[in-house]
């Protein structure tokens, strides 16, 4: 039941462990820098401090809500992450799986259009322009609306 | 009354500098922003097209109808891109 | 891409030292055995050594065709698993987490009502009966059919 | 022609052992499956409900119509019910 942002790499299993003790499904999703073919030599991530934590905590604690959660872990990173690196992981247990998906993606869905983050690509020859927020993103998340 | 005014992203390098203290009467969001873009130039281009701008007030989400009063933190920043 | 059958317990994080390289998004479902509020000591498994492993192999690639994965990971346990232990793991990496996720769905769908396992619960008494295959878990197969 | 049957789950606790050696003239599973009822109580009660019965012919799921020519093991479970 947290949320944490920081600008160190973690390790996904450090961060699982004793996760989902006496539950019976958990999900993980880790987000890594995918490197475009070598476009791309690392991303820039900027966040609201103080603002994006308290965000993270309240969502969490929504999705607990609305999908009977167990638990629930939420870390994403800042700063500068070479290709290769993870970006931010989302962990879920519940009793069954389909609860723990769904609430899996439910974060993930709001995290990549409504979570205080702000990313730039740095290629070969240094920053790109800042990343403009993507359709799809906005359309993954309105499926959970109404 | 005053106020700390944040940027994020190509906002805050299209300002200048990433957070400043401002003397303010303004009632509303809305009001605040026409006073910024005032300012100076970089002020002006980076609120310059709203729709592409996003705001949070005392850390939460608001409109540019939002009221001000008692408000210590406002921050301009564009539609957030996760991770 | 590899799927596994074994009476060992298992460790999530050695099962996926460098998974997902070079992709952009990992998905990871673990199960575990639920005490059912102390109804439940261990669950025990039975399985079709020969006929398990070859439908595990063929069922992750048929997954890795259908969504595009850059990798997979199935691991299964048989034998007697006390309440709280791992049952089974399932990873699946992708470009993109949409592909992630429906990926890992798809092949927990076809774990609970296609691959050749057998359970039933051992209670504080001893073992119950077998284990009924259920509605809803053949329900949720249905929708990639088609 | 000689085929090895498997039993599991409570196929196997019914007929009281996981797997025997059979002599058969069956063309098909259904003609395999008459035989084995007939021998005796026990295989007659874990076969009698075939709805409830899932067969695979050299590890490969089948149905009661599938062919034995060639075949070297036939399985008998319930239908499966995953980890």
């Amino acid at each position: 039941m947290s949320a944490r942002v920081q600008s160190a790499p973690f390790d996904l299993a450090a961060e699982l462990a004793g996760f989902g003790q006496g539950s019976g499904a958990v999900v993980t999703f880790t987000g890594l820098v995918r490197d475009e073919g070598g476009r791309l030599v690392a991303l820039e991530i900027e966040h609201y401090p103080g603002m994006t934590e308290k965000a993270l905590q309240a969502y969490g604690e929504e999705a607990a809500r609305r999908f009977g959660l167990d638990g629930w872990r939420i870390l994403h990173r800042h700063g500068r992450l070479a290709a290769g690196e993870p970006i931010m992981m989302v962990a879920t247990a519940a009793r069954h799986r389909a609860a723990a998906f769904e609430a899996a993606e439910y974060l993930m869905d709001w995290l990549k259009s409504r979570a205080p983050f702000w990313k730039r690509e740095i290629g070969p020859d240094g920053p790109g322009a800042w990343v403009d927020a993507r359709a799809e993103d906005e359309d993954a998340l309105s499926r959970w609306q109404g | 009354m005053a106020l700390d005014v944040l940027y994020f992203a190509w906002l805050r390098e299209r300002i200048g500098h990433p957070r400043e203290r401002i003397e303010t009467e303004a009632a509303t969001v809305r009001e605040l922003v026409a006073q910024l873009s005032a300012m100076d130039e970089w002020h002006a281009a980076a609120l310059a097209d709203l729709s592409a701008v996003r705001v949070a007030v005392d850390q939460e989400l608001a409109d540019l109808d939002a009221p001000l009063a008692g408000v210590r933190e406002v921050a301009f920043f564009p539609p957030m891109t996760g991770g």
